[in-house]
This record gives C-alpha cells, structure tokens and sequence, in this order.
C-alpha cells in the first residue's frame, strides 16, 4: 500500500494524534503524540489492510543540540582527551527526545515509520511491547542508552550497561566516566615518542609530525 | 527415542515430597562459558536438568559503536561496522554503506555492486561455516569445527588478496569499495573454491554432522521456535526462514543487485522433526552455502568493466540532512541502520538493528521447559555474535 | 604372584624369608608396578590422544616438545601440573574434596590387580577376577560424586550427578555383556578366560558365535560410558558443564583425575581384549612368542578405536544415554545371554 | 593445507634464529651466573621451567573479534598445539595462561579479574589485539571500555594487530616461552626483516 494512504488511514483512527506527515522525505515518517503511540501502535498490527505485524527497529533519539537548518553544525559530542581524562562542557542540554518506529509488514509487503517527540524533563512514552514482544528489548536498550522511560513495560531494567552505572551514555551532554565501581575507565596519557627528534623544533609540523616536549 | 519435550509436573512450585522443601536452582551460565559464544551471560532457574525461567544479561561487549557513530565521520565508522559482526564483516559493511547511499542518493558503479555481492556472499559463508563448527562443538563435536576453520581459511586468503586485511577488512565505502580485482587469477580462485566448497566439503559435512543419528537426535524436536513466535519476536535471517517462512531481504527488499542474480531461499520444513527446530535451522544455513554459491557464480560471470567508486578514496563524506532506515541480509539476519543525518560529516545519530540482539530475545520464551543441553543447542542454533548484540 | 614370589625365593637374602614375608615383599613390588604402568599409561596415551586428534582432524599435534613429534608433550604436561598451585575453595568441603581424587585413583588401581598380562603373570589371580574388576573399579563413581559434592560448584554437582548416574547405569550392561563369555568358560578368573581362547583367531570369543559379537559391542560401548567419554562425557560435558565434577581442581588433584581417566580406559580396553579379543594369543596360531607385548598392542588398538569415536561423534544428551542404556543395550545384552546359552546348548558345547 | 607443508623454506631456521636475537639484560646475566654454581638446583629449575614453557594451557576465553582469530590460531592451519599450548581448559582452575582476546568492557573487567584470581600460580597473561592492549579504536569515545587490560590484570606480553594474525598471537606464546625460559631482554627486529618490509609493494 502507498505510503499516503497508509497515513490517511491511520490518521482516520487517531484523529488528533496524528500530528504531521512528513511526505517529502528521503523516508516519509508520521509524528505521533506520545500518548496515542501504543493506540497508532496496535491500529496499525490489527486491521487488515495495514497487518503490521514485524517492528523492524525502535530507536532512541536525543535531539539535544540538531542542527536544524540541515548545515552540519550539531553540538559535537564529549569523549575523552588525548590524555585520556573525560572533556567536560558547561553547556546544559534541553533537547527533546524521540523514538523512531519502523514497521513491516509480512503480508503486505510494506514499510512505515512512526516518530514520537517528548520533552527532555518529561522522557517518558507508553510501551508497545505488548503489541510486539521485540519490542522490550528495544525499549529496555532505549532506557540504557537514551534515557526514555517506557510507562508500562514489564521490566524496564537497563539492557547494556549495569544497573549502577549513572547517566545516559547516548544523550549528547553526557560525560564519559573517568571510573565505574573500581575499573578504571579513563586512559592513559600516549606514550611519548621513542624516537625524539634530534634537531632543535622549528615550530611547524615537519615530516616526523608535531616535535615531543623535552625531556624534564 | 526421547521426545525432547518436558512436562511440567509443578514440582518446582510445591513441595511433592512430604517434609521435604525444595526450590529452585539459580544457576549463571556465563560470560565466560564455552556455551555461550563469547560472552552473553544466561541466568537459569532449573529443577535438576530442566530449564525454568531463563534470562540473558548482555553488555559484556558493549562497545559504545553508536556513541561512535556521532563522533566519527562516514568512512571512518565503516571501521566499527566490521567489529559488529566479526564473522561476516563484508555483510556489516553492505549494510552500512547501502544506508548511507540510500541517504546521500549517489548512484554506485555496477562494477562495485558485483564486487560488494562477491564479497559479502563469500563472507557469508565463512560466517555460516563458523555457525556450523560452532553448533557441532556445542553438541561435543570438535572435528567438524576444524574442518570448517580449515575452509574458511581459504576465504579468508580470498579476502585477504581483495582487501588486505585478513578477517575485518573496511573494504566498502559509501560510493563503491576500496580495491579493485587484485590480479587476473582471483576471479578463477573464486570459482574453484566454491566448486570445491560445493562438490566435496559441503558432503563431508553432511556426511559428519548433518545426517549422523546422534546429532539428528540432539537437535530435531528441539528449541522448536514456530512461525507466529518467530514473527513476533522479529526473527529474520536463518532463525525465520528455519521457521518455514520465506523471507529474504535480498530477495524481498532487494539492495544493490541481487534482483539480477537468481537464487532460492532455503527454509526449514521439517524433514526430521518440527518445522522451526535447532536441525532446520542448522539446516538452513547448510543449504544457503550453496545459494551463496549460485551467487557469487553469476555475479562474477556477468562481472561488468568499469569504474569501482563513485567517490573519490580521498574525498570526506558529507551526507543530506535526513532519516532513513535501510536494511539488508546480513549472515545472522536483518542489519538495519536508521541513520540520521545533520547535513554535516558525521552522523547525528545511528542506531543499529543488529539481527542476533533480536533473535536472541526469543530465548526468553523458548528456552523454557528445556533441558540444559538442549538450551545450549537452542543458544547454539541462533548463531549470535556478541559483536553486534551488545554494540 | 606366584611366579614373583618364587622368583624373590631363588634371590640372596630373600631365602630365609617367611612365607608371609616373601607375599608382602612380592605384593609391594606388584603394586609398585602397576602404578608405574598406570602412570605410563596415562603418560603415553595423552600424547597418544593428542596426535590421532590431530591425524582426525588433519593438523599435527604437539611437535616441538622433545624434538620428535612432540614426543615429551605429557611429561611435560605432568611435571607442569606439579608444579601448579593447590587451591581448595574456601566453601569446599576440604575433607571430601582431599579424598575424591585419592578414591577415583584407587578405583581403577585396585582393578588393574586382576589384569592377566602373561601366562601365569597376575598381580592377584583371583577365582572371581573378573568379578573383582568390576565391583573395584565402581568404586570410582563414589569418588566423582564426592569431587561434585565437596567443590560446591553447581556445575560440579550436575557433572556428578549425571556421571553417578551414568556409571551406575553403564556397569549393568558392561558387566552382562561378559556374561555370554563366563558362560563359555565357566570360570570368572581371569587367566582362564584368556586360556579358553587358544587356538588363533577363531577361537577368541568375539567371533564364537553372532551373539558374543553382538555382546562385545554392547561391551565396548559401555566401556566408552564407563570411562566418561565421548560421545558420552556427561560427567564433563566441556561445551555444557565448563569441566564437570573436577570444575575446581587444580594441579596435582587435577592430574589425578586425568591419570585415571587414561588408566581406566586402558584398563576397559584390557578388558575387551581379555575377555573377548583371545587376550595373549595372537591371531595366527602358534605364533606366541611376546605373550604380554601382544596383549598390550591389543589393548593399544581398543584405545585407539576409543579415540576415534570419540573425535569422531557428537554428544548424546543425558536422558538419551539414559534411555540407551536403559531401553536398548540392558535387553540386547540379556538377549545375548540367553542365545549364546542355547547355542551352546544346541551345539553340545555345554558341559 | 598445513599437511603439505612438511620441509621449511632454505635458510628459514638461520631466520629464526635471528628473530631471537636479544640483547640480553647485563643485571640478569649476573643473577643468572651466581645461581649457576649451585649445578643441581639450575638443572631442576631448568627442567621445570622447559615443563612449563611446553605446557601452556590456556584458559578458553574469548571476548570479541581477537578470539575468532585465537580460535583459528588453534585450528587447523596454525595448530597452536604444536607448541603443546593447544590444550583450552574451559575451567581457570586448570589453566596457566589467559589470553585475553578482544576489548574489555567495564562489565567484562570485574570478571576478567575474577577468572584471573581463580587461575592457580604460574600464570601469564597475553594482551591480544589493540583493545586489549590500550582500548585500541574505542579509545576516544568508549565510556564502557577499559583502555588496557593491563590496569586490571599483570600482562605478559602484548601482541599487536587488530586482530593480530595467528602467527603474531603464534610469536607472542613463543615471547611468552623466552620469557619463561629466563630470556629477557629487548626484541631486536633484525635486519632482513626491515629489508623484506621495504620490499612489500603496497597499493595506493
């Protein structure tokens, strides 16, 4: 079925809930109000016409910082320093979050993509896994990793990492640990070169590359 | 013989002998465990050899590649994609790259789209071959995962010739692939390995591991995942199609060129026991070498002259602001990448849908009312790679 | 014995000895050599397992230890492991973990007792030898099961427990599947079933008549569940339990358990040779000139067949090993008994 | 395969004996020469030392990518068991050496630790590939992954590569016997090697 009349249907049901249809796009995608993505979720399995019955992918987004003009100019991500310590921002983040669904359908043979956007202090959508049970493990892996909370999900444990581990990692503010319960996360400093240059630095990067601090 | 099939008799709940209180027994399977295939970790509830309640804990392996993903530029992370699926890394690489054109809408050499096919179906095999060695060494057959790393060495020469690197190659890059044909005889090399590969090896297999009565009896009727169970939890690659459903993106999703090549897809039907058991899907993977084969024949013989990259080696990536979702047949499954692009050189976010992380969850519902060995010969049938799973 | 202790006489200084002297002297040196057989048995047959592994699975093996072909590999293997630190988990139970190597060891040592080498050459020529071998050589299960106990490991306890299990099932049909044998015989020493077998290859018992060559395959396959191998290695299972019952031993314990492991299937293999390979005899009539060397080979070649199949076949699962044993090797074996009987009624065989 | 291979190429053990070519540490030739006198204590030491350096088994840990190579480091073609190092115990308890294949995550870390404690004496670590080593390319953005195993664990020798080829894991287990031999001392890269590295035609 083509991808306008699947949206025509779906926003039949939902009325309200259906908040845009981004036709133009590379992959044209539905934004959903939070609160109606299970009711979209399980329109969508149920009637005939569409029998969504695959969740290809559910994906977490933290749209903290995107360049919206489409230039590249995105608020870049912290990792750690050559030293291997963790960079640090003083920026806060206020970004909303997003989960992305794209569906499939055995039957019929068609695609669609539901988008959803919360607020960063609200982070919180309902569940589908009980319209697709694969999608616990995509929305336990979103928790870990983005920080969404999904009201209703049977075991929202973290999927990844430890239960005590602190943070996000995926959302774009979040800084790298510099040590997690006694391992040491952080790097350490590279090895100075073994092979110093002997002439005195003329200031440019020559052939051998930047010129290692003398000796102390 | 034995059905494999466990009734429940409620003793785990009760206490069925008078005076005497049991309960269940906790018990950690991993990561560091031969079953495991690295390091997935399974916590067991068991009532002596029968399997309650399992749960997989992943993470032993996560690599933060998506946190990568927005810090790297295009071509660089095609070095990370090699790492998911450490088996078959010319697979990840497709995957990557066909999401990446699909949003910069670049239109790729033919040249390049034959050379990606060879590739990834050579490494497909290698990657199924890997499968089989595994599953036999999980059923305590050691000779047939030599035999099967013995082969996959030949391929991993072929590669190496391609690409230069030995088993993670960072051979595609969106626009085409890095090297051409390395020399006049690699076409031929190719196609008398896999005659060989089809005429002798893929009997001697059968001969030792396939059709053996003991294998048959530890794996058909076993961790039987049917078609509703496989659909639901999103099982793609062998795992589905050991479920008797035909679907194969290369066939119904088609990327790249495959729409050109005629192939069949293999599925399980049951021959030895139910549809959907650990022998069908074993099974499956047996029988896709040889469309791997059908493949990599056709692509090479229609192999067109020509350029191999659209975009110069040197050249930095930038992609269109956009999202898209695409998604290919990797070895173990359905690899789809949602891309999201800012307009600039790195991707704003990346996530990956990697095929065994899906496939694993199934373990969940199947594995229970199991014994231990046949939990290991489920966990075994599923092929997953920890790589891709925990990221 | 016999022939020791009247060998002991003929030396200086032994002749004044009191008989009672002379056994324990001769008993002291027999056990003194058994255990050095046993030893070289294991030393020999690690490196042995290590090469037709390789042959199967066209690699070479151990090469380098020794210069020729790796020929030092086990002794090497052995001098490392003593060397190895001794760790006793804190939660085992220390009694019971100390003594289960010890007992295993004893087990299959005890055993070798009976082992006809030679015309008149037994440590202990027993009217119920074979008897014998069998009731010492079970006592092994009890070690196991006190290795899985004791380690506290739950992987441990599951190997026990299905090794207990599988030993104490597998004896049933090893030890049937001779009983077509004593039949025939009417002795259970072990020098007499070996002598009933003169007369070259015709006259060994596994190709008397079609239900004691059915019985001696039941035999061997038993003795493969018996020694804990593949494709019946429950007790260790490495793909499923880690390591089975000895999960948490290290060093010298360790080594104990693998000295036996070799000894015990030597000794099974012994065994099939003794009762139905014509033990000392060799195939072509009057051709005996090396008795105990021609029953060594024998036993070499049972090992090798051993080895075979087991780098050649998957696992079974436990409640199939169960059921083989149970449901298809006890009543076939039971069916042997009763067949060779009739036929060696109807044949006027039977005294 | 392997099999055909039965005679090395001329001058291939001159080569080897070359590799091993070590500047040998002056301190330890001292040590070594005070202990010499005492004849039966070194023969004994030696022995133990040879039985050590035959025998290494390691314990069967794989991590990630690195130990799809280490399993084909003990396959057919490369047969680690030629060196008596191809014996994978899947027990610690009974294992002398771990090799540790692949990135370590922060998870995997307090386990690595464990099944490192659980290893009886002797024992040797090898760092296998560049995440094992030093976080490898994961260093820049890895929040979860521990930047050289070598702050968990006393390494032994690290083998370089990403993956390492099994003959550079097949180098390291024999660095690892020199060093259990009481070899030390700097690796020198001999001059054919560096000659032959000229040579290798690389394409653009």
């Amino acid at each position: 079925m083509e991808q306008n009349a699947i949206y025509e249907l779906l926003a039949g049901h939902l009325g309200e809930g259906a908040l845009a249809w981004h036709e133009d796009a590379v992959e044209p995608w539905a934004e959903i109000a939070p609160e109606r993505i299970a009711d979209a979720c399980l329109f969508l399995r149920d009637d005939e016409r569409l029998d969504f019955n695959q969740l290809m992918c559910l994906s977490g987004i933290d749209w903290d910082g995107y360049d919206e003009n489409g230039k590249g100019k995105s608020v870049a991500i912290l990792g750690y320093t050559d030293e291997g310590q963790p960079e640090t921002t003083d920026r806060t983040a206020d970004g909303d979050l997003g989960v992305a669904y794209h569906l499939y359908s055995h039957a019929q043979r068609h695609k669609f993509t539901l988008r959803v956007r919360v607020a960063r202090e609200v982070a919180e959508v309902p569940t589908v896994s009980h319209v697709w049970p694969t999608a616990a493990w995509h929305e336990r892996e979103a928790w870990d990793l983005v920080g969404i909370r999904f009201a209703g999900h049977p075991d929202l444990r973290r999927m990844l990492l430890d239960e005590a581990w602190e943070g996000h990692p995926l959302r774009k503010d979040y800084v790298m640990p510099a040590m997690w319960e006694g391992v040491p996360m952080e790097g350490r400093p590279l090895a100075k070169n073994p092979f110093p240059a002997t002439e005195p630095a003329t200031g440019d990067d020559g052939p051998g590359g930047p010129t290692p601090p003398a000796e102390a | 013989m034995a059905t494999g099939k466990i009734m429940n008799n409620g003793w785990a709940d009760q206490d069925h002998v008078p005076g005497i209180k049991s309960e269940l027994l906790e018990l950690n399977m991993g990561p560091q465990h031969p079953a495991t295939h690295g390091v997935l970790r399974l916590l067991l509830k068991t009532d002596g050899e029968i399997v309650y309640q399992v749960t997989p804990v992943l993470g032993y392996l996560h690599r933060c590649a998506e946190k990568i993903a927005e810090g790297v530029n295009y071509k660089q992370w095609v070095v990370y994609t090699d790492r998911f699926d450490y088996l078959a890394p010319m697979c990840c690489n497709h995957a990557y790259v066909t999401a990446v054109e699909k949003l910069m809408d670049v239109e790729v050499p033919e040249r390049a789209e034959h050379l990606r096919v060879v590739t990834a179906e050579l490494s497909r095999i290698a990657s199924h071959l890997i499968a089989l060695a595994t599953f036999g060494l999980d059923m305590g057959a050691w000779t047939p995962l030599l035999y099967c790393f013995r082969e996959r060495e030949e391929i991993l020469n072929l590669l190496e010739r391609m690409a230069g690197g030995r088993m993670l190659y960072n051979y595609m890059i969106p626009g085409g692939v890095r090297y051409d044909v390395p020399d006049d005889s690699w076409v031929g090399d190719v196609l008398d390995f896999i005659t060989m590969l089809e005429r002798k090896k893929l009997k001697d297999y059968n001969d030792l591991l396939s059709y053996n009565k003991i294998f048959i009896e530890r794996t058909a009727d076993v961790g039987v995942i049917d078609e509703a169970t496989a659909k639901a939890y999103a099982c793609t690659g062998p795992v589905l199609r050991g479920s008797g459903v035909k679907f194969d993106c290369r066939r119904d999703d088609p990327y790249s060129v495959y729409h050109k090549f005629d192939f069949e897809i293999p599925v399980g039907t049951g021959e030895m026991g139910t549809v959907g058991d650990c022998w069908d899907r074993y099974m499956v993977r047996v029988r896709e070498i040889e469309q791997s084969c059908r493949i990599i024949r056709q692509a090479l013989d229609t192999l067109p002259d020509g350029s191999y990259q659209a975009i110069p080696l040197n050249k930095i990536v930038k992609v269109p602001a956009g999202a898209a979702y695409s998604r290919t047949e990797s070895a173990k499954g359905e690899i789809g990448h949602y891309i999201i692009s800012d307009g600039g050189q790195t991707a704003f976010r990346n996530k990956v849908r990697s095929p065994s992380f899906c496939n694993l969850q199934v373990v969940e519902k199947v594995g229970v009312g199991q014994m231990v060995s046949d939990l290991v010969a489920l966990v075994g049938s599923l092929d997953i790679v920890l790589g891709e799973i925990d990221r | 014995m016999e022939i020791l202790t009247s060998w002991l006489q003929g030396l200086p200084g032994f002749g004044g000895m009191s008989d009672q002297g002379l056994f324990i002297t001769g008993a002291v040196i027999m056990a003194t050599l058994m255990f050095t057989v046993m030893a070289l048995c294991a030393i020999v047959f690690t490196w042995m397992e290590r090469k037709v592994a390789g042959f199967i699975q066209s690699r070479y093996g151990p090469m380098r230890t020794g210069r020729w072909h790796g020929w030092a590999q086990a002794i090497a293997d052995m001098l490392k492991i003593l060397g190895k630190e001794d760790i006793i988990p804190a939660e085992a139970d220390k009694g019971l973990f100390v003594f289960a190597p010890l007992l295993v060891l004893l087990g299959s040592l005890l055993a070798w007792a009976a082992v006809p080498w030679a015309p008149g050459f037994t440590a202990a020529d027993l009217d119920l030898g074979l008897f014998y071998i069998f009731a010492a050589s079970s006592m092994v299960v009890i070690g196991i099961l006190m290795a899985g106990w004791s380690s506290n490991n739950k992987w441990a306890l599951y190997g026990a427990a299905r090794g207990a299990a599988q030993m104490v099932s597998y004896e049933i049909p090893l030890a049937l599947a001779t009983i077509p044998v004593i039949l025939h015989t009417g002795s259970l020493n072990t020098q007499d079933i070996v002598i009933a077998q003169q007369g070259g290859i015709w006259h060994w018992f596994v190709l008397r008549d079609p239900f004691l060559f059915v019985a001696f395959w039941m035999y061997f396959i038993a003795s493969i569940a018996e020694t804990n191998r593949g494709p019946f290695d429950m007790p260790e299972t490495e793909s499923e339990l880690v390591a089975g019952y000895h999960t948490e031993y290290t060093g010298m314990r360790f080594a104990f358990f693998f000295l036996a492991e070799y000894a015990n299937l030597f000794l099974v293999s012994l065994i099939a040779v003794m009762v139905f390979l014509g033990g000392w005899w060799s195939p072509i009539p009057g051709l005996d000139f090396a008795p105990a060397l021609t029953f060594v080979i024998k036993g070499v070649l049972m090992v090798f067949l051993n080895m075979w199949v087991r780098w050649t076949l998957p696992r079974v699962r436990v409640d199939q090993l169960m059921y083989l044993c149970w449901k298809v090797m006890i009543p076939v074996t039971l069916l042997c008994i009763v067949g060779s009987g009739i036929l060696m009624i109807t044949s006027g065989a039977a005294g | 395969m392997s099999r055909d291979a039965k005679t090395p190429p001329a001058g291939y053990d001159v080569q080897r004996e070359h590799m091993l070519d070590f500047k040998v540490d002056e301190q330890l030739a001292k040590v070594v020469e005070s202990d010499a006198k005492n004849f039966i204590l070194t023969t004994v030491d030696e022995v133990f030392n040879w039985a050590k350096l035959s025998s290494i088994w390691p314990v069967t840990f794989g991590l990630a990518c690195c130990a799809i190579e280490m399993m084909a480091t003990s396959a057919t073609r490369y047969d680690i068991d030629r060196f008596g190092a191809g014996a994978f115990r899947a027990t610690p308890r009974q294992a002398d050496l771990m090799i540790v294949s692949g990135t370590v995550t922060g998870k995997m870390a307090t386990r690595l630790k464990r099944i490192y404690d659980q290893m009886p004496e002797p024992k040797w670590v090898i760092a296998m590939g560049s995440c094992a080593i030093g976080g490898g390319p994961y260093f820049k953005y890895g929040y979860h992954v521990v930047k050289g195993v070598d702050q968990m664990v006393p390494v032994d020798v690290y083998v370089p590569g990403c993956p390492p080829r099994p003959e550079v894991l097949l180098e390291g287990l024999m660095r690892l016997q020199d060093k259990i031999r009481g070899r030390k001392g700097r690796f020198v890269t001999p001059k054919w090697v560096t000659d032959y590295a000229k040579k290798i035609p690389y394409r653009k």
